[in-house]
C-alpha cells in the first residue's frame, strides 16, 4: 500500500462504503497520510471521474468527499427506482439562507432589517435542516446569536466551498447602475417582474409556507409533500 | 392594475414595494411616492377586506411610505437644513430596496443551485454494522502521561521509604537519647542553678534530627523532674534551668511517656 | 444518449442507487434497450474497473450487477468503520509498566517487591493490550517469566528503541531516595522555634496521608506517634 492508485482505491472503496460525505482527514489517517496529501489524492480522483466522464462523479464539500450521481443521469434514476421526492425550500427561506450565506457571521436583526420582515422562524427551520447554524455571538447589545452557514448548505446548493458562490459585487452593480442607463435598468427590471409574476402566479400563490415546486423544472414533478432526505 | 396576487406570496413589505414598483414600471431610483403609496395602502385594505392578516410590518412601511410622501410634498432643495443628511426624502427608502433586491437575486442564484443539485443522488451508507458493534479499544496513552504517572508512583515509593526511615530513626533515638540526657546532665554539672537556653543544648543545629533529639531528651528530663524549662513568648527561646534532680541517675525513658507531653 | 460512454454512464449512475445487484432486464428497460445489450455494456464496464484497478469493483451475480468494494480494501473499510473507543490505563497499571520499561527484562516477584502489591490481573491485562509480553525466563527458583514492553508499547509513544524513554539513571536514582535529599527537605521544613510550638506537633500528628510528618519531629513526640495515621 504506497503506490498512489492503491490510495486512491481505498479512498474509492472508503467513500463509496461511507456514502456520506467522508472527511479528508479521517480518511487520510486509515492510510497513515496527513490531510493535504488525502486532498491531493482525493481531488485527482474527483478529476478523473470528470475527465472520464463517469456515470459517478466525486463531490467535495469543503474537506469532504462523496460518490454521488452525475447529474446527466438523473432521468434514469428516476425511471429506475423513483427517487424520494425533494421539497424545494420556500421563498422566504432561500432569501434568509441568501443574506446568511452573503453576511455571515449574521444576526438575526441585521437579517430582518434586510428583509423587512420578522424571521426568528425562517431561521429556526433553516436550523433544524442543518442548513445555518451559530457561529456564536455578537459583540452588540443583548449579545445577539451570530449564524452561518453550514457544510450542509453548501452540499444542498452544490458548492464546494463558500468562495463558489457568485460574487454579490456583480449583483450590486447590475442593481445600481449609474442614472444615465436607467433606461437598461428599467428594460431589465420589466423582464424581473415578468419572470417574478409569472412564478408567483403559478408556483408559489398556492404554498403558504414551502413553496411548491415549478411546473416543468426538474426534480420538481415531485410535488410538495415528502420530505427533504437529508 | 389588477393586483390578482395574494398578500401571503410576498415574503415582506419590500417584497411587496418592489412589485409594486416594477409593475408601474417605475426606477427605483425615481419612485413616484404618490402613486406607489396608494397602490400599496389600497392593496394592503384590499388584504383587509379579504380577511387576509396582515402583519405589523406590511404597516410600518405603509407609514415610511406615506411620511416619505408628506416630506416630498414640502418644497426641497430649498431647506436642506431640515434634512441635510437626505436631501431626497426617498433616499433611504431606495438603499433599502437595493439591499434588498440584492439577496433577492442572491436567493434566486440558489434556487437555481438547489434544483440542479436536485438531479444529484447519493447512495445510502453501505452496512457496516459488523464494525460498529465490535469498537476499538485504542488506549489512550501519551508519554507525559506515562511519566506523570510513574512520577506519582515515586513520589509514594519516596513516603514508603520515608516511613522505614523514621521508624529505623526511632530505634536508633531510643539508644542515642540516653547519650544526649547525659550531654544535658554534663552541661549542669559545674553550675547547676544557670540557665542555659535550648539553641545550646542542640549540638548540631542544622540537622533537624539532632534538633528534635534534644528536644525530646529535655523533654523527658522535664517529666523526671530533672529539668525546668519556661517559654516567654511562643515560639520564643526556651530556657532550661536544671533542678536538684539534675544529678540522678539517667533513665533512657519513663515508663508513662506514651502519650507524649 | 445513444453513444455507448452514455449507456455506460447511466448503468454505473444505476447500480450506485440501486444498492442491491440490478437486474440487466430491468437496467435495460430504462435504457430502451434489450436484456443482452445491458448485460454486455455491464460486462464491459465490469472489465474496466478491474482493469484499471479500481477500488470499486462490479460483481456480477446471474445477471444482475452490483457495485461492491475490491477486496484489498477491506482492511481499510474496516480501519474506517470500525468506532474508536479510547481507554486509559489506570494508575496501578501504569506503574507496573514503567517498572517493566525501566527494569526489563524483569519478573513479576520484582515488580510486586518495588511496588509492595501483588500484580499479576494488572500483568495480565498489559499483556492482553500487548504492552507487554513475555521474554524468557529468569534462572531463579521456579524459573519465573521475565517480562519486558512489546514494540505496540514503543509505537504508543512514538518511540523507535526504549533508549529514547526519559532517562532511567534520574528516576532510578530516585527510588532510592537518598538521605541528604530527605535531610534538605527537613532543613527547609523545621527551624528551631517551631519545635517548641504545640499546634505543630498537634497539627501534624493529624495531618493527612500526602503530608508525612518528618521524622524528626516525630521523635520530638518521643513514641507519640503509636497513633499516627498511616
Amino acid at each position: 500500500m504506497t503506490t498512489a492508485k492503491s490510495i486512491k482505491g481505498a479512498f474509492e472503496a472508503m467513500m463509496f462504503t461511507w456514502g456520506e460525505p467522508l472527511d479528508a482527514r479521517t480518511a487520510g489517517d486509515v492510510l497513515n497520510i496527513s490531510e493535504k496529501e488525502a486532498i491531493a489524492y482525493l481531488e485527482e480522483l474527483k478529476e478523473e471521474y470528470e475527465k472520464e466522464g463517469r456515470g459517478i462523479r466525486i463531490r467535495r464539500i469543503n474537506k469532504s468527499f462523496q460518490f454521488v450521481t452525475a447529474d446527466e443521469n438523473a432521468l434514469y434514476i428516476e425511471r429506475l427506482c423513483t427517487p424520494v421526492r425533494k421539497r424545494k425550500l420556500s421563498q422566504s427561506a432561500l432569501e434568509v439562507l441568501a443574506i446568511v450565506a452573503y453576511k455571515q457571521p449574521v444576526t438575526r436583526g441585521e437579517i430582518e432589517a434586510v428583509r423587512g420582515i420578522k424571521c426568528d422562524r425562517v431561521l429556526e427551520g433553516l436550523a433544524r435542516k442543518e442548513l445555518v447554524e451559530e457561529k456564536g455571538r455578537s459583540n452588540g447589545i443583548g449579545r445577539p446569536i451570530l449564524y452561518g452557514t453550514t457544510d450542509t448548505f453548501l452540499k444542498y446548493f452544490g458548492f464546494s466551498t463558500l468562495k463558489e458562490l457568485p460574487d454579490i459585487e456583480d449583483i450590486e452593480s447590475l442593481i445600481e447602475v449609474p442614472e444615465e442607463y436607467e433606461d437598461a435598468i428599467m428594460a431589465n427590471q420589466i423582464s424581473l417582474e415578468e419572470i417574478g409574476s409569472e412564478e408567483k402566479t403559478d408556483g408559489e400563490a398556492t404554498a403558504p409556507e414551502e413553496v411548491q415546486p415549478d411546473p416543468g423544472e426538474e426534480g420538481a414533478e415531485a410535488g410538495g409533500d415528502a420530505e427533504q432526505p437529508e | 392594475m389588477g393586483y390578482k396576487v395574494r398578500l401571503d406570496v410576498f415574503e415582506g413589505p419590500f417584497d411587496l414595494l418592489v412589485y409594486l414598483i416594477e409593475s408601474a414600471r417605475m426606477s427605483i431610483y425615481d419612485i413616484k411616492v404618490s402613486e406607489i403609496t396608494s397602490q400599496y395602502i389600497s392593496y394592503l385594505e384590499e388584504m383587509q377586506q379579504m380577511n387576509v392578516a396582515v402583519s405589523s410590518e406590511f404597516m410600518v412601511l405603509a407609514a415610511e411610505l406615506i411620511d416619505i410622501k408628506s416630506k416630498m410634498l414640502l418644497p426641497r432643495s430649498t431647506d436642506p437644513e431640515a434634512n441635510p443628511e437626505a436631501e431626497d426624502p426617498r433616499t433611504n427608502l431606495v438603499a433599502r430596496i437595493l439591499e434588498y433586491k440584492k439577496f433577492k437575486i442572491a436567493s434566486e442564484i440558489l434556487r437555481e443551485g438547489e434544483i440542479a443539485n436536485f438531479r444529484i443522488y447519493e447512495k445510502p451508507q453501505e452496512d457496516i454494522s459488523e464494525y460498529t458493534e465490535s469498537p476499538d479499544e485504542y488506549l489512550k496513552l501519551d508519554i507525559d502521561q506515562f511519566v506523570n504517572a510513574f512520577n506519582l508512583f515515586l513520589a509514594r515509593k519516596k513516603k514508603i521509604e520515608e516511613i522505614k526511615q523514621r521508624y529505623e530513626r526511632i530505634e536508633r533515638q531510643k539508644i542515642s537519647a540516653e547519650h544526649r540526657m547525659q550531654f544535658i546532665q554534663d552541661l549542669f554539672k559545674a553550675d547547676p542553678h544557670k540557665k542555659v537556653p535550648f539553641s545550646e543544648i542542640v549540638q548540631d543545629k542544622t540537622d533537624r534530627y539532632d534538633i528534635a533529639l534534644s528536644f525530646s531528651s529535655m523533654l523527658e528530663m522535664i517529666k523526671q523532674t530533672k529539668l525546668t524549662a519556661e517559654q516567654k513568648r511562643i515560639y520564643g527561646e526556651i530556657i532550661v534551668g536544671a533542678t536538684e534532680h539534675i544529678n540522678e541517675k539517667i533513665v533512657a525513658e519513663s515508663e508513662p511517656a506514651e502519650g507524649g507531653e
